[in-house]
C-alpha cells in the first residue's frame, strides 16, 4: 500500500482531534452532571461526532449553522472554544451566552453559530433565513442546518424546504438519523424515507454512512460547491448512533433499546476508533495519536477548571438583552 | 389585624387520607376515567413505554397497552389535529404536549379548529378532548421550556382551562376535564409532580370554574394558581408570624374563572395580591386582578398589586433564573407594604 | 357502439344532476353577492364539480368529509340541502349552522359533513383524527379529506399524512389542484411534486383527471375499497380549475391568469359538458337533461326565496354554543 | 361636570396637510424605508403583483422587484421562519401574515426563538423583523378571519406590539418598527384601511412605547386602542352633547405600554373605560385596567370598566356578529353610569 502525502494524515490529525475534542467535551459534561455540578441536564453527542467535524470541515468559518438540543458537538466543530463552552453549561458570565441559554442554546456569531435550539425542528426556518439573506446579500456563505431523525415529524421542515427548493437557497440539511427521538424507534415514528420524501420538495439528497468522517466530509463539500454555485439546497443523511441516554439522565435504558445493540455500535461503529484505525493504516504512529488525545484531554480538563472557578453572572443581568 | 387559627382546606391538609404524590394523582385519574370508558385515550410523545419524560403517565401502557396510549411522532400540531378529529367522532382523546412552550405549535389547532367548531356549527359538533401540558421555570431548563402560558388559551372562548395546584384538585380537575363535552387545557407544574398530598381514593370530580379557600384569613387575599398557590401559602405561614392574617384563594381554573369568590374574598380582606406564574404583563394576573378591583372597588383598602414571571426569557443560570419567578418573601414584602407594616 | 345498459345512465344521470346542482346553486351564489343579498365573500367551486361529486358519490352517508374555504360542492356532493346551505350563506337562522358559520364552516354531521374550514390546511388533522377514531371504534367508515393545492404549503398536512401511514388510517386526502392559490400560480409556491411528496411519507397515491368525473368517482372506488380493507391511507390528486375568481370578488384576474386560459378550460374542460356530451353520445335524449337541468334550476330557485325570506337568529343566539 | 372645547391631536384633524387612508399610510411607509434601505423586504402570501388581498402593498413590486416582495408559498409558520433567520444574519424583513388569526401558526417561531434569540445568546445576535399582520372583526367573515389576538404577543418578553389607530399613527409606528432592531409587531385593523387622515410628506416616527391623547376632557378618560379609537371618539362627542367631557386616549403600543400617560389621565378624569377589540378575558383590557386601577388607586372615583369582544367566537350572521364587538352606545352607557348620570 502506497504511503499517504503527509498533508492528507495532518489534516485527518486535525479532524481526528476535533473528534476527540468533542468526545472528551462529552465525557467531562457528564462528569459534572454525575458530580451534580452542572445545572439541569444535557444532551450527549458522543457517537455522532463524525456528522457534526465532517460538516463543519467543509465548512467555511463565516458559514452559517444552526444546532439542537444535542449541541455541542456542532458548536465545537464549528469552531469554539471549550473554555466558554463549559463556563455556558455552567451559567457562567464567561459563557457563549453570559450563562443565559445554557447547553440547550449556545450560539456563537463569530463561528457562524446561529445557535443551538431546543424546539425540535425549531432551526429550520432560522437556517433557510439566513440562506435567503446570504443569496439577497450575494455573500456567497452556505447555511447548514443540523437535525434529528426525530424532528422530520415537525412540518415546519417542509415548509422551508419547499421554499428552499423554489428560491434555491443555499442551505444544506443535515439529519442525524440516530434512529431514536427520546425513548421512541424511529421506525414508530415516520413512514416512507428521508430521500423520497426530499425529492418530494424538489431537493438534492444524499445519503452517507456518518460514521466514517471522510464520507461525511466528502459528500457534504460537494453539497456546499452546489449551493456555491447557486444550485439549491439539499439533504444529507447521515445514519449515526448516540452512543448515551437521550440526555445525561437517561440511564435505564432497556425498555427502549437493547445493550447488545448499544455494544456493537461502540465496538465497531465508534467514528473515532474508525478514523484512528485508518490513520495508523496510514502510518501515523500511536504515539502522535495519543499525544494529541492527552493533549486535548488536558485542554478539556483545563476549560472544565476554568468554568467551575468562573463567577455568575451579576443577578441584574437578568433584566439586560431582553430588548437589542 | 387579628390572626385567628387559619383554617387549611382539605385539598392541602386532611388527615386520615392516602397521600399521593401530583403526578400519581394525574396517572389515577386518567387511570379510572379509562377503566370507565373505553373511548378515552391518550396520544403524544413518549407516552406509552416511558410514560412520558416526567414518568407522569407510567404504567398506564401495561393496562390499556399501545392502541390506547399511543406514542407519537414529533408532531405537536399534528396530534392536536388528530386529537380535534377523533374528538368530534366520538372518541375521548387526552393530548400530551410534553412542554407548555410547544403548546406554540398547537395554537391554530387549538383555538381556530378546538375552541369554535361547536358554536360554528351552529351547536351540532362537539370537541370533548383534553390536552395536558406543563407550565413552570426553576429546572434549570433555559427559556424554551420553562415558560407558563396559560393565558393564552385562557384568552380564548371555546376552552376551559384547569391549572391545578395539589394533588387533590389535579385529580378532581383532570377527571371534570375528561367528562368535560369541550376542549379543556390541563397546565401540569412540572415541579408539582413530586409534591405530596391527600387523595381520596373513590371517585370525585372537582368542577371546573369553582374556586377553592386554601387557607382562610382577614387581612388579606392572596389569590394564587398552581404552584404560586406554595408560595402563598408558605407567605401566609410567615405573615402568620408577623400577625397578618392571609387568606390563600386559589381559582383551581381560570376559564371558567370564579369571579365570585375571588370578588367576595377581597371584599373581606380589602386587600389582594395576586400570584401567578406567567408572564406578569398581559397575563393571568391582568384579569383577576382587574375582576377583583371592579368588583371589590369599594371595598378595597389597597390597590390589588400583581405578580407573575418577571419579564425576560427565562435565563439558564441559576444565579438568574432564581429571580424571575415570585418568591414567598417577595410576596410577605408586599402583604407588609399593603398592610402599612414597613 | 352498444347501447349503454339503462342503469348506468341512470346512475350518470345522477351524477349528472348533482354536479349541475353545485353549478346553479354557485351561479345563485354569486348572483346574491352581486344583488349585495349576501354578507361578507363566497369562493365558488364552479369547474370542479367533479372532483366533489366523483368522490362523494363512491362514499356512504356515514364516511366522513371535511371540507375547505371553498366547500359549497363537497356539501351539496355528500348530501345537503341546498335551502339550508343558502339559509346558512345569508346568515339565518334555518342555516346548517344557525346561521354562525357562513359559506366558509357549513357542516353537516348527519351527512358525515365535519364541516368547511376557513384555515387553509386545517381540516387535514380533523380528517385524520377522524379516520384514527374509525380505527378505534372499528367502524368501517372513510374519512375523506379535501383541500387544495395551495394547502400543499402548510407543514401540518405532513405531520398528520405521516401518522395515517404508520397507524394504516381510512383516510383519503383530495388534492384539489386547480393551478392557483388565490392569485398566485402554483409553480411559485410548490417546489417537487405531490405524488413523489406522497411517497416519501408512505402514502399510496393516485392522479386523474379531474373534470372526468367518471375517472375520479372510479379512482375514489379503489381507494375507498382499499382504506376499508385496513390498506392505509391515500392521496388522490385532481387536476382542476375554478372557472370564476379566487371569491366572488375578484373579478379583474388578467394579472394573475389569462383570459384564454380561463375560456380554454370553459370551453374543452367543464366537467358537465363532458359528462352531458358522454349521457348524450349514450342515447340519454338531450330532452331528458334539460328537463333535469330545469328541475334542479327551480329547486334551487326556490331554495333562495326561501333562505332570503327566513329569519335571522334571535340576537340573543350570540352567547350560545360557545360551549357544549 | 365641565365640558370644554377638546382638543384632538394632529393625528387626527390637522389641517392643510395631505390626507391618505390608512392602508396609503402603511404602504408609502415601507416604500419610503425601502428606498432608504436596501436590506428591507417583504415577504408573504400574495404580497406581490396582488399587493395581498386587502392590496395594501399595491406597487410595491413595480418598484421594488419580486426579489424584494416576495410572494410566499401558503407557509405561516414557514415565511415567520425565514424572517427570524434572514434578520439574524444582515437583513431586515417585513413578515406579512394575511390574518391576524393566522397567527396561531406563527406562534412558535415569533415567541419561542424571535423573541428570544437576543436574551439567550446574552446579546449577541439579534432579530430586526416586522410582523404586519391585521385584526378586527365586523366584516361577516366568520370566526377564523375576524379575531383580534394581540395580546397573546404582547404577552411575551422579548417582542414589540404596535396597533395604530390612524393614517399618521400608521406610517409613523411602522417606520418605527422597520427600524427596530428587535422583533416588532403590527396589527393593522381591516376596516380601518380606507379610513382617511393626515399623513404629513416628510420622514417621521413615533417612538413604540408612548400614548397620545387623541382628546382632551375632564370628566371621564376613554382608553382605546386600534379601532376602538374611532369608538371612542364618537362617544365622546355624544357624551360632549351631554355634558359629559370625556379624555381619549391611545396607548398605540402595548408592548411597550405607555403606563404613565394612561395613569397620568386616569388621576386627572378619575373614571376610566378601557376599550379593545380583542376578547375582553386574559387580554389587553385586563392589563390596562390593573395598571390604571394600581397606578391612579387613590385618584378613583369608579371602578376601571373593560369594554372588550363579547367572549364568544365571531359569528358568521350579521345579525350576531354585530353584537360582539364595542359600540359607542355602549360605551355612552357605560360613561354616564361611571359618570353617576343614569
Ligand atoms: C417541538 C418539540 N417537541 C418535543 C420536544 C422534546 N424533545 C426534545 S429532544 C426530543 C427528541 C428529538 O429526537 P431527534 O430529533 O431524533 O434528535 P436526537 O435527540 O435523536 O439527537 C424531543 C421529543 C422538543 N424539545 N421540542
Ligand atoms: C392558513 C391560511 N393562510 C392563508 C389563508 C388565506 N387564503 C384563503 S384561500 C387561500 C388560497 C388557497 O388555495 P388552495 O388551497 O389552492 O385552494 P383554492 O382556493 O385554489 O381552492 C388563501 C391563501 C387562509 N385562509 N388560511
Ligand atoms: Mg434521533
Ligand atoms: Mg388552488
Amino acid at each position: 500500500m502506497a504511503e499517504n502525502p503527509p498533508v492528507d494524515t495532518e489534516q485527518w490529525l486535525h479532524v481526528y482531534e476535533q473528534m476527540y475534542k468533542i468526545r472528551a467535551f462529552e465525557n467531562a459534561t457528564n462528569e459534572l452532571y454525575l458530580g451534580a455540578k452542572m445545572p439541569g441536564l444535557a444532551h450527549l453527542y458522543s457517537g455522532e461526532e463524525a456528522v457534526a467535524v465532517g460538516v463543519c470541515e467543509a465548512l467555511n468559518r463565516d458559514d452559517y449553522i444552526t444546532s439542537t438540543h444535542r449541541g455541542h458537538g456542532h458548536c465545537l466543530a464549528k469552531g469554539a472554544a471549550v473554555d466558554r463552552m463549559f463556563a455556558e453549561l455552567l451559567g457562567k458570565e464567561a459563557g457563549y451566552c453570559r450563562g443565559k441559554g445554557g447547553s440547550m442554546h449556545i450560539a456563537d456569531q463569530e463561528t457562524g453559530n446561529l445557535g443551538a435550539n431546543a424546539i425540535v425542528g425549531g432551526s429550520a426556518g432560522i437556517a433557510t433565513g439566513a440562506a435567503l439573506s446570504i443569496k439577497m446579500r450575494k455573500s456567497g456563505q452556505v447555511a447548514v442546518c443540523f437535525f434529528g431523525d426525530g424532528a422530520l415529524g415537525q412540518g415546519l421542515f417542509y415548509e422551508v424546504a419547499n421554499m428552499a427548493a423554489l428560491w434555491k437557497l443555499p442551505v444544506i440539511y443535515v439529519v442525524e438519523h440516530n434512529l431514536y427521538g427520546e425513548y421512541t424507534h424511529h421506525t414508530e415514528t415516520a413512514a416512507g424515507d428521508v430521500l423520497t420524501r426530499a425529492a418530494g420538495f424538489g431537493l438534492h439528497a444524499v445519503e452517507v454512512d456518518g460514521q466514517d468522517v471522510k464520507a461525511v466530509m466528502a459528500a457534504t463539500a460537494e453539497l456546499v460547491a452546489r449551493a456555491r454555485r447557486g444550485d439549491g439546497p439539499s439533504v444529507l443523511l447521515c445514519h449515526t448512533y448516540r452512543f448515551h441516554g437521550h440526555h445525561v439522565g437517561d440511564i435505564n435504558r432497556a425498555y427502549y433499546r437493547s445493550p447488545e445493540e448499544e455494544a456493537e455500535w461502540k465496538a465497531e461503529r465508534d467514528p473515532l476508533s474508525l478514523l484512528a484505525d485508518w490513520l495508523t493504516e496510514n502510518n501515523v504512529e500511536q504515539q502522535v495519536i495519543d499525544q494529541l488525545e492527552a493533549t486535548v484531554t488536558g485542554d478539556v480538563q483545563a476549560a472544565v477548571d476554568f468554568a467551575l472557578n468562573a463567577p455568575y453572572p451579576s443577578p441584574d443581568e437578568v433584566t439586560s438583552h431582553v430588548f437589542a | 389585624m387579628s390572626s385567628p387559627n387559619p383554617t387549611i382546606s382539605h385539598s392541602v391538609a386532611a388527615p386520615g387520607v392516602r397521600q399521593l404524590t401530583f403526578g400519581q394523582a394525574i396517572n389515577e385519574a386518567i387511570a379510572e376515567e379509562m377503566r370507565r370508558d373505553p373511548l378515552i385515550f391518550v396520544v403524544g410523545e413518549d407516552v406509552a413505554e416511558a410514560g412520558t419524560p416526567f414518568k407522569v403517565l407510567l404504567g398506564l401502557v401495561d393496562e390499556f397497552g399501545p392502541e390506547r396510549i399511543i406514542d407519537s411522532p414529533i408532531s405537536e400540531a399534528g396530534i392536536a389535529g388528530i386529537g380535534v378529529g377523533a374528538a368530534m367522532t366520538g372518541m375521548r382523546p387526552i393530548v400530551d404536549i410534553m412542554f407548555g412552550d410547544f403548546t406554540t405549535l398547537v395554537m391554530d389547532q387549538m383555538v381556530n379548529q378546538a375552541a369554535k367548531i361547536h358554536y360554528m356549527s351552529g351547536g351540532k359538533l362537539k370537541v370533548p378532548m383534553v390536552l395536558r401540558t406543563t407550565m413552570g421555570a426553576s429546572r434549570r431548563s433555559a427559556a424554551q421550556h420553562s415558560q407558563s402560558l396559560h393565558a393564552w388559551l385562557s384568552h380564548v372562548p371555546g376552552l376551559k382551562v384547569a391549572i391545578p395546584a395539589t394533588p387533590y384538585d389535579a385529580k378532581g380537575l383532570m377527571k371534570a376535564a375528561i367528562r368535560d363535552e369541550n376542549p379543556v387545557v390541563i397546565y401540569e407544574d412540572k415541579l408539582s409532580y413530586p409534591i405530596k398530598g391527600p387523595v381520596p381514593e373513590e371517585d370525585y370530580i372537582i368542577p371546573l370554574g369553582v374556586a377553592e379557600v386554601k387557607r382562610t384569613g382577614e387581612d388579606i387575599t392572596l389569590v394564587a394558581t398552581s404552584s404560586m398557590v406554595y408560595v402563598a401559602l408558605s407567605a401566609a405561614e410567615k405573615l402568620a408570624e408577623i400577625g397578618i392574617s392571609a387568606e390563600v384563594v386559589d381559582p383551581r381554573t381560570t376559564a371558567p374563572l370564579d369571579a365570585e369568590t375571588l370578588i367576595a374574598s377581597a371584599k373581606k380582606t380589602s386587600r389582594v395580591i395576586v400570584i401567578d406564574e406567567g408572564y406578569q404583563e398581559y397575563g393571568v394576573t391582568g384579569e383577576m386582578a382587574s375582576v377583583i378591583a371592579d368588583g371589590a372597588f369599594y371595598w378595597l383598602d389597597a390597590p390589588v398589586k400583581r405578580m407573575g414571571a418577571m419579564h425576560v426569557p427565562i435565563p439558564f443560570s441559576p444565579a438568574l433564573e432564581d429571580r424571575t419567578i415570585p418568591t414567598a418573601e417577595q410576596v410577605v414584602e408586599m402583604a407588609k407594604m399593603l398592610c402599612g407594616r414597613n
